[in-house]
Protein backbone atom coordinates (compact mmCIF):
# COMPACT_ATOMS: atom_id res chain seq x y z
CA UNK A 1 0.00 0.00 0.00
CA UNK A 2 1.48 3.47 -1.29
CA UNK A 3 1.07 5.86 2.05
CA UNK A 4 2.32 9.73 2.64
CA UNK A 5 1.93 10.84 6.09
CA UNK A 6 3.33 14.44 7.01
CA UNK A 7 2.20 17.05 9.94
CA UNK A 8 3.46 20.40 8.80
CA UNK A 9 3.08 23.85 8.77
CA UNK A 10 3.02 23.75 5.06
CA UNK A 11 -0.45 23.98 2.99
CA UNK A 12 -0.26 21.44 0.14
CA UNK A 13 -3.32 21.61 -2.98
CA UNK A 14 -5.91 18.97 -3.59
CA UNK A 15 -3.97 18.07 -6.88
CA UNK A 16 -1.04 16.45 -5.13
CA UNK A 17 -3.30 14.40 -2.88
CA UNK A 18 -4.88 13.00 -5.91
CA UNK A 19 -2.11 12.24 -7.97
CA UNK A 20 -0.04 10.27 -4.89
CA UNK A 21 -3.22 8.11 -4.20
CA UNK A 22 -4.14 6.81 -8.12
CA UNK A 23 -2.62 4.15 -9.45
CA UNK A 24 -2.46 1.59 -12.08
CA UNK A 25 -5.94 -0.17 -11.14
CA UNK A 26 -7.34 2.23 -8.91
CA UNK A 27 -11.32 2.48 -9.67
CA UNK A 28 -12.43 5.31 -6.66
CA UNK A 29 -10.51 8.09 -5.52
CA UNK A 30 -11.65 10.10 -2.68
CA UNK A 31 -9.84 13.46 -1.00
CA UNK A 32 -11.89 14.94 2.27
CA UNK A 33 -10.13 18.07 3.35
CA UNK A 34 -10.89 19.62 6.85
CA UNK A 35 -11.42 23.35 6.65
CA UNK A 36 -11.76 25.98 9.65
CA UNK A 37 -15.26 27.40 9.92
CA UNK A 38 -16.16 30.77 11.34
CA UNK A 39 -18.33 28.90 14.55
CA UNK A 40 -19.04 30.82 17.47
CA UNK A 41 -17.01 30.09 20.22
CA UNK A 42 -18.45 29.86 24.10
CA UNK A 43 -17.60 33.85 24.56
CA UNK A 44 -19.87 34.58 21.59
CA UNK A 45 -16.83 35.92 19.35
CA UNK A 46 -16.60 34.52 15.78
CA UNK A 47 -13.90 31.48 15.36
CA UNK A 48 -11.13 33.62 12.90
CA UNK A 49 -8.02 31.54 13.20
CA UNK A 50 -7.18 27.88 14.69
CA UNK A 51 -3.88 27.03 15.95
CA UNK A 52 -3.02 23.67 16.00
CA UNK A 53 -0.09 22.65 18.00
CA UNK A 54 1.04 18.64 18.50
CA UNK A 55 3.69 16.12 18.65
CA UNK A 56 4.48 15.16 15.02
CA UNK A 57 7.00 12.23 15.18
CA UNK A 58 3.99 10.64 17.86
CA UNK A 59 1.51 11.39 14.95
CA UNK A 60 3.36 9.87 12.08
CA UNK A 61 3.38 6.77 14.38
CA UNK A 62 -0.08 6.24 15.50
CA UNK A 63 -1.18 7.20 12.04
CA UNK A 64 1.26 4.03 11.02
CA UNK A 65 -1.08 1.88 13.82
CA UNK A 66 -4.35 3.38 11.71
CA UNK A 67 -3.01 2.64 8.41
CA UNK A 68 -2.21 -1.53 10.07
CA UNK A 69 -5.68 -1.19 11.20
CA UNK A 70 -6.97 -0.04 7.58
CA UNK A 71 -4.89 -2.50 6.04
CA UNK A 72 -6.97 -5.39 7.80
CA UNK A 73 -10.75 -4.22 7.19
CA UNK A 74 -10.72 -2.64 3.46
CA UNK A 75 -8.82 -3.16 0.07
CA UNK A 76 -7.05 -0.01 -0.52
CA UNK A 77 -4.32 0.89 -2.65
CA UNK A 78 -3.19 4.27 -1.16
CA UNK A 79 -3.51 7.36 2.07
CA UNK A 80 -2.70 10.29 1.84
CA UNK A 81 -2.54 12.76 4.99
CA UNK A 82 -1.47 15.47 5.69
CA UNK A 83 -2.47 17.78 8.78
CA UNK A 84 -1.05 21.40 9.13
CA UNK A 85 0.61 22.49 12.47
CA UNK A 86 0.10 26.26 13.75
CA UNK A 87 -2.35 28.95 12.22
CA UNK A 88 -4.70 28.44 10.07
CA UNK A 89 -7.33 30.70 8.74
CA UNK A 90 -11.02 30.77 8.96
CA UNK A 91 -11.25 28.95 5.15
CA UNK A 92 -8.60 27.35 4.85
CA UNK A 93 -7.97 24.15 5.03
CA UNK A 94 -6.21 22.26 7.83
CA UNK A 95 -6.05 18.89 6.93
CA UNK A 96 -6.08 16.86 3.69
CA UNK A 97 -6.86 13.33 3.56
CA UNK A 98 -7.28 11.04 0.55
CA UNK A 99 -7.74 7.32 -0.62
CA UNK A 100 -7.22 5.05 -3.50
CA UNK A 101 -8.67 1.72 -4.26
CA UNK A 102 -10.75 -0.44 -7.18
CA UNK A 103 -14.10 0.13 -5.60
CA UNK A 104 -15.76 3.22 -3.68
CA UNK A 105 -17.05 1.57 -0.82
CA UNK A 106 -13.42 0.58 0.36
CA UNK A 107 -11.88 3.86 -0.34
CA UNK A 108 -15.02 5.39 1.42
CA UNK A 109 -14.85 3.28 4.11
CA UNK A 110 -11.24 3.68 4.85
CA UNK A 111 -11.38 7.08 4.76
CA UNK A 112 -14.12 7.57 7.13
CA UNK A 113 -12.33 5.18 9.60
CA UNK A 114 -9.00 6.82 9.41
CA UNK A 115 -10.55 10.60 10.10
CA UNK A 116 -12.89 8.64 13.31
CA UNK A 117 -9.48 6.77 14.48
CA UNK A 118 -7.11 10.36 13.90
CA UNK A 119 -10.01 12.01 16.21
CA UNK A 120 -8.79 9.47 18.91
CA UNK A 121 -5.59 8.90 18.76
CA UNK A 122 -3.38 11.35 16.76
CA UNK A 123 -1.92 13.72 19.01
CA UNK A 124 -3.32 17.05 17.32
CA UNK A 125 -4.63 19.71 19.86
CA UNK A 126 -6.42 22.98 18.81
CA UNK A 127 -6.79 26.47 19.95
CA UNK A 128 -9.25 28.58 18.46
CA UNK A 129 -8.67 31.85 18.71
CA UNK A 130 -11.35 34.96 17.75
CA UNK A 131 -10.69 37.99 15.72
CA UNK A 132 -10.63 39.89 19.31
CA UNK A 133 -7.58 37.80 20.25
CA UNK A 134 -9.85 35.44 22.91
CA UNK A 135 -8.67 32.04 22.87
CA UNK A 136 -10.51 28.91 23.27
CA UNK A 137 -8.71 25.51 23.64
CA UNK A 138 -11.20 22.94 22.03
CA UNK A 139 -11.58 19.77 24.32
CA UNK A 140 -13.69 17.11 22.73
CA UNK A 141 -16.41 15.40 25.08
CA UNK A 142 -15.40 17.39 28.04
CA UNK A 143 -17.37 20.50 29.40
CA UNK A 144 -14.73 23.19 28.20
CA UNK A 145 -15.88 25.97 30.10
CA UNK A 146 -13.20 28.19 31.71
CA UNK B 1 5.19 18.45 29.47
CA UNK B 2 2.07 19.33 29.05
CA UNK B 3 -0.04 19.59 25.61
CA UNK B 4 -2.98 21.87 24.41
CA UNK B 5 -5.30 23.09 27.23
CA UNK B 6 -3.24 21.58 29.96
CA UNK B 7 -0.76 24.12 29.01
CA UNK B 8 -2.99 26.97 29.76
CA UNK B 9 -4.21 25.31 32.74
CA UNK B 10 -1.08 24.89 34.64
CA UNK B 11 0.59 28.06 33.37
CA UNK B 12 3.90 26.29 32.23
CA UNK B 13 5.65 24.56 29.51
CA UNK B 14 7.14 21.86 31.28
CA UNK B 15 7.44 20.64 35.10
CA UNK B 16 9.62 18.46 36.86
CA UNK B 17 7.59 16.15 39.76
CA UNK B 18 8.81 14.29 42.52
CA UNK B 19 8.19 11.60 43.46
CA UNK B 20 9.46 7.98 46.24
CA UNK B 21 10.35 5.26 43.73
CA UNK B 22 8.48 3.28 42.41
CA UNK B 23 5.83 5.20 40.80
CA UNK B 24 3.61 4.65 38.21
CA UNK B 25 1.22 6.66 35.58
CA UNK B 26 -1.78 5.98 38.04
CA UNK B 27 0.66 7.77 40.94
CA UNK B 28 1.31 10.37 38.67
CA UNK B 29 -2.54 11.29 37.24
CA UNK B 30 -3.26 11.29 41.33
CA UNK B 31 -0.51 13.84 41.76
CA UNK B 32 -2.13 16.14 38.89
CA UNK B 33 -5.39 16.67 41.10
CA UNK B 34 -3.64 18.79 43.18
CA UNK B 35 -3.95 21.35 40.38
CA UNK B 36 -6.96 23.53 41.10
CA UNK B 37 -6.77 24.48 37.33
CA UNK B 38 -7.09 20.95 35.83
CA UNK B 39 -11.04 20.07 35.81
CA UNK B 40 -11.16 16.71 37.61
CA UNK B 41 -13.39 15.52 34.19
CA UNK B 42 -10.67 16.18 31.98
CA UNK B 43 -9.27 13.26 30.65
CA UNK B 44 -5.31 13.31 31.06
CA UNK B 45 -3.39 11.00 28.75
CA UNK B 46 0.19 10.05 29.51
CA UNK B 47 2.62 9.56 26.81
CA UNK B 48 6.09 8.19 26.45
CA UNK B 49 8.74 6.95 24.37
CA UNK B 50 5.89 8.10 21.57
CA UNK B 51 2.99 5.97 22.65
CA UNK B 52 0.30 6.19 25.05
CA UNK B 53 1.05 4.64 27.99
CA UNK B 54 -1.53 2.51 30.70
CA UNK B 55 -2.06 2.96 34.24
CA UNK B 56 -0.09 0.59 35.27
CA UNK B 57 3.17 1.69 33.64
CA UNK B 58 6.38 2.42 35.73
CA UNK B 59 7.98 6.07 35.62
CA UNK B 60 11.45 6.12 36.32
CA UNK B 61 14.10 8.81 37.36
CA UNK B 62 14.94 11.04 34.19
CA UNK B 63 12.17 9.93 31.97
CA UNK B 64 10.83 12.58 29.54
CA UNK B 65 6.78 12.30 29.63
CA UNK B 66 4.47 14.02 28.04
CA UNK B 67 0.65 15.38 29.52
CA UNK B 68 -2.32 15.68 26.76
CA UNK B 69 -5.70 15.91 26.84
CA UNK B 70 -8.55 14.68 24.35
CA UNK B 71 -6.79 15.16 21.03
CA UNK B 72 -8.91 17.42 18.38
CA UNK B 73 -7.38 17.06 15.30
CA UNK B 74 -8.83 17.01 12.11
CA UNK C 1 -28.41 23.87 -1.36
CA UNK C 2 -25.99 25.06 -4.50
CA UNK C 3 -26.22 22.18 -6.71
CA UNK C 4 -24.04 21.21 -10.04
CA UNK C 5 -25.29 18.28 -12.44
CA UNK C 6 -23.85 17.82 -15.97
CA UNK C 7 -23.48 15.18 -18.32
CA UNK C 8 -21.03 16.07 -20.96
CA UNK C 9 -18.22 14.74 -22.98
CA UNK C 10 -15.31 17.49 -21.55
CA UNK C 11 -13.94 16.10 -18.87
CA UNK C 12 -13.27 18.40 -15.73
CA UNK C 13 -10.32 18.93 -12.97
CA UNK C 14 -10.87 18.02 -9.44
CA UNK C 15 -10.38 21.78 -8.90
CA UNK C 16 -13.27 23.10 -10.02
CA UNK C 17 -15.39 20.69 -7.91
CA UNK C 18 -13.81 21.99 -4.76
CA UNK C 19 -13.63 25.67 -5.26
CA UNK C 20 -17.66 24.90 -6.47
CA UNK C 21 -18.66 23.00 -3.29
CA UNK C 22 -16.61 25.33 -0.30
CA UNK C 23 -19.04 27.51 0.56
CA UNK C 24 -18.48 30.09 3.46
CA UNK C 25 -19.22 27.94 6.61
CA UNK C 26 -18.05 24.40 5.26
CA UNK C 27 -16.33 22.39 7.26
CA UNK C 28 -15.76 19.64 5.31
CA UNK C 29 -15.58 18.57 1.43
CA UNK C 30 -15.63 15.23 0.15
CA UNK C 31 -14.76 14.42 -3.91
CA UNK C 32 -15.02 11.14 -5.18
CA UNK C 33 -13.38 10.25 -8.77
CA UNK C 34 -14.30 7.30 -10.51
CA UNK C 35 -12.08 5.95 -12.71
CA UNK C 36 -12.20 3.40 -15.65
CA UNK C 37 -9.87 0.45 -14.54
CA UNK C 38 -8.00 -1.78 -16.68
CA UNK C 39 -10.31 -5.28 -15.69
CA UNK C 40 -10.59 -8.28 -17.34
CA UNK C 41 -13.78 -8.73 -19.61
CA UNK C 42 -15.55 -11.90 -19.89
CA UNK C 43 -13.87 -13.00 -22.92
CA UNK C 44 -10.21 -12.36 -20.97
CA UNK C 45 -9.27 -9.07 -22.94
CA UNK C 46 -8.61 -5.84 -20.56
CA UNK C 47 -10.65 -2.97 -20.98
CA UNK C 48 -8.96 -0.08 -22.78
CA UNK C 49 -11.89 2.30 -22.83
CA UNK C 50 -15.64 2.59 -21.61
CA UNK C 51 -17.80 4.03 -23.51
CA UNK C 52 -20.71 5.61 -22.05
CA UNK C 53 -24.30 6.73 -23.41
CA UNK C 54 -26.45 8.11 -21.50
CA UNK C 55 -30.29 10.43 -21.52
CA UNK C 56 -28.22 13.65 -20.40
CA UNK C 57 -31.79 15.57 -19.30
CA UNK C 58 -33.46 12.91 -17.61
CA UNK C 59 -30.46 12.26 -15.77
CA UNK C 60 -30.05 15.64 -14.66
CA UNK C 61 -34.04 15.18 -13.18
CA UNK C 62 -33.03 11.94 -11.50
CA UNK C 63 -30.24 14.07 -9.89
CA UNK C 64 -32.63 16.25 -9.32
CA UNK C 65 -34.69 14.05 -7.46
CA UNK C 66 -31.52 12.01 -4.98
CA UNK C 67 -30.83 16.11 -4.38
CA UNK C 68 -33.99 16.29 -2.33
CA UNK C 69 -33.63 12.73 -0.79
CA UNK C 70 -30.62 13.86 -0.13
CA UNK C 71 -31.27 16.90 1.93
CA UNK C 72 -33.68 15.19 3.71
CA UNK C 73 -31.65 12.91 5.38
CA UNK C 74 -27.78 15.36 5.49
CA UNK C 75 -27.45 18.42 6.39
CA UNK C 76 -24.77 19.58 3.31
CA UNK C 77 -23.88 23.31 1.84
CA UNK C 78 -23.35 21.99 -2.32
CA UNK C 79 -23.23 18.83 -4.34
CA UNK C 80 -21.21 18.92 -7.86
CA UNK C 81 -22.22 15.67 -10.24
CA UNK C 82 -20.21 15.94 -13.31
CA UNK C 83 -20.24 12.60 -15.45
CA UNK C 84 -18.88 12.18 -19.08
CA UNK C 85 -20.62 10.60 -22.07
CA UNK C 86 -18.58 9.10 -24.92
CA UNK C 87 -15.43 7.36 -24.84
CA UNK C 88 -13.44 6.99 -21.47
CA UNK C 89 -9.69 5.75 -21.63
CA UNK C 90 -8.40 3.62 -18.83
CA UNK C 91 -6.80 5.58 -16.10
CA UNK C 92 -9.16 8.41 -16.96
CA UNK C 93 -11.84 9.71 -14.25
CA UNK C 94 -15.16 9.14 -15.69
CA UNK C 95 -17.53 10.73 -13.15
CA UNK C 96 -16.55 13.46 -10.47
CA UNK C 97 -18.55 13.75 -7.40
CA UNK C 98 -18.29 16.58 -4.40
CA UNK C 99 -20.05 17.76 -1.70
CA UNK C 100 -19.57 20.37 1.24
CA UNK C 101 -21.13 20.64 4.64
CA UNK C 102 -20.33 21.88 8.03
CA UNK C 103 -19.47 18.55 9.58
CA UNK C 104 -17.57 15.61 7.27
CA UNK C 105 -20.42 12.91 8.45
CA UNK C 106 -22.85 14.50 6.19
CA UNK C 107 -20.48 15.09 3.85
CA UNK C 108 -19.36 11.67 3.67
CA UNK C 109 -23.09 10.13 3.75
CA UNK C 110 -24.04 12.38 1.37
CA UNK C 111 -21.58 11.40 -1.17
CA UNK C 112 -22.29 7.92 -0.27
CA UNK C 113 -25.92 8.07 -0.64
CA UNK C 114 -26.06 10.04 -3.63
CA UNK C 115 -23.43 7.68 -5.94
CA UNK C 116 -25.09 4.51 -4.66
CA UNK C 117 -28.92 6.08 -6.28
CA UNK C 118 -27.18 7.68 -9.49
CA UNK C 119 -26.31 3.50 -9.98
CA UNK C 120 -29.99 2.46 -9.52
CA UNK C 121 -31.63 5.56 -11.33
CA UNK C 122 -29.87 7.84 -13.42
CA UNK C 123 -29.99 6.64 -17.17
CA UNK C 124 -26.13 6.23 -18.35
CA UNK C 125 -24.89 2.83 -19.49
CA UNK C 126 -21.65 1.88 -20.12
CA UNK C 127 -19.79 -0.74 -22.77
CA UNK C 128 -16.53 -2.03 -22.43
CA UNK C 129 -14.06 -1.88 -25.12
CA UNK C 130 -11.16 -3.86 -25.34
CA UNK C 131 -7.63 -2.90 -27.13
CA UNK C 132 -8.53 -5.43 -30.06
CA UNK C 133 -11.96 -3.31 -29.92
CA UNK C 134 -14.42 -6.22 -28.39
CA UNK C 135 -17.37 -4.89 -26.50
CA UNK C 136 -19.05 -5.66 -23.92
CA UNK C 137 -21.92 -4.33 -22.16
CA UNK C 138 -22.05 -3.83 -18.74
CA UNK C 139 -24.63 -4.87 -16.86
CA UNK C 140 -25.50 -4.53 -13.10
CA UNK C 141 -26.86 -7.86 -11.43
CA UNK C 142 -27.57 -9.86 -14.76
CA UNK C 143 -25.60 -13.06 -16.19
CA UNK C 144 -24.42 -10.70 -19.26
CA UNK C 145 -23.02 -13.67 -20.86
CA UNK C 146 -23.36 -13.35 -24.53
CA UNK D 1 -35.97 3.97 -28.27
CA UNK D 2 -33.39 1.35 -26.94
CA UNK D 3 -30.40 1.85 -24.86
CA UNK D 4 -27.39 0.31 -23.94
CA UNK D 5 -27.57 -3.80 -24.24
CA UNK D 6 -30.88 -3.36 -25.49
CA UNK D 7 -29.34 -1.46 -29.04
CA UNK D 8 -27.29 -3.96 -29.54
CA UNK D 9 -29.84 -7.23 -28.90
CA UNK D 10 -32.43 -5.54 -30.72
CA UNK D 11 -30.48 -4.24 -33.47
CA UNK D 12 -31.93 -1.54 -34.21
CA UNK D 13 -31.72 2.14 -32.71
CA UNK D 14 -35.43 2.97 -32.89
CA UNK D 15 -38.50 0.90 -33.83
CA UNK D 16 -42.37 1.17 -34.10
CA UNK D 17 -44.87 -1.16 -31.92
CA UNK D 18 -48.47 -1.90 -32.59
CA UNK D 19 -51.02 -2.78 -30.77
CA UNK D 20 -54.76 -2.71 -30.45
CA UNK D 21 -55.54 0.61 -27.47
CA UNK D 22 -55.52 0.51 -24.93
CA UNK D 23 -51.85 -0.87 -24.17
CA UNK D 24 -50.06 -0.61 -20.90
CA UNK D 25 -46.39 -0.49 -20.55
CA UNK D 26 -46.94 -4.22 -18.88
CA UNK D 27 -48.25 -4.92 -22.47
CA UNK D 28 -45.28 -3.93 -24.13
CA UNK D 29 -43.24 -6.03 -21.67
CA UNK D 30 -44.48 -8.89 -22.66
CA UNK D 31 -44.18 -8.01 -26.58
CA UNK D 32 -40.42 -7.84 -26.25
CA UNK D 33 -40.31 -11.29 -25.22
CA UNK D 34 -40.79 -11.84 -29.00
CA UNK D 35 -36.92 -11.07 -29.45
CA UNK D 36 -34.84 -13.99 -28.84
CA UNK D 37 -31.67 -11.94 -28.07
CA UNK D 38 -33.22 -10.38 -24.92
CA UNK D 39 -33.00 -12.90 -22.27
CA UNK D 40 -35.70 -13.06 -20.24
CA UNK D 41 -33.66 -12.18 -16.99
CA UNK D 42 -33.12 -8.65 -18.33
CA UNK D 43 -34.77 -6.41 -16.32
CA UNK D 44 -35.93 -3.39 -18.68
CA UNK D 45 -37.49 0.17 -17.97
CA UNK D 46 -39.83 1.79 -20.04
CA UNK D 47 -39.42 5.55 -19.60
CA UNK D 48 -41.58 8.62 -20.94
CA UNK D 49 -41.43 11.97 -20.51
CA UNK D 50 -38.24 11.67 -18.48
CA UNK D 51 -39.23 9.51 -16.18
CA UNK D 52 -39.53 5.85 -15.07
CA UNK D 53 -43.27 4.05 -15.98
CA UNK D 54 -45.18 1.58 -14.14
CA UNK D 55 -46.10 -1.48 -15.45
CA UNK D 56 -49.86 0.09 -15.44
CA UNK D 57 -48.89 3.11 -17.46
CA UNK D 58 -51.23 3.68 -20.24
CA UNK D 59 -49.74 3.57 -23.65
CA UNK D 60 -51.14 6.55 -26.13
CA UNK D 61 -50.55 6.56 -30.00
CA UNK D 62 -47.72 8.47 -31.04
CA UNK D 63 -45.77 8.24 -28.04
CA UNK D 64 -42.00 8.15 -28.14
CA UNK D 65 -40.89 5.73 -25.12
CA UNK D 66 -37.24 4.45 -24.10
CA UNK D 67 -36.55 1.02 -23.28
CA UNK D 68 -33.77 0.61 -20.79
CA UNK D 69 -31.65 -1.47 -19.20
CA UNK D 70 -30.00 -1.75 -15.44
CA UNK D 71 -28.00 1.64 -15.20
CA UNK D 72 -24.52 1.21 -15.32
CA UNK D 73 -23.29 5.11 -14.51
CA UNK D 74 -20.74 5.62 -11.89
Amino acid sequence: MRKHFTISSTPININEVKQFIQLEDTGATVVFEGIVRPDQMPNEEAVATIEYEGLSEMAISELEKIALQIQSRYEIHSIYFHHLLGKVAVGQTAVWVGVGARHRKDAFGALDYLMDEVKKTVPIFKKEISQQQSEHWVVPNYNNEK
Amino acid sequence: MPFGILKDSLGQDWFQWEHEAPATVKDLREWLKQFPNIHPQLPIAVVFDQAYQPDSFEIKDGMQLYLMPPVSGG
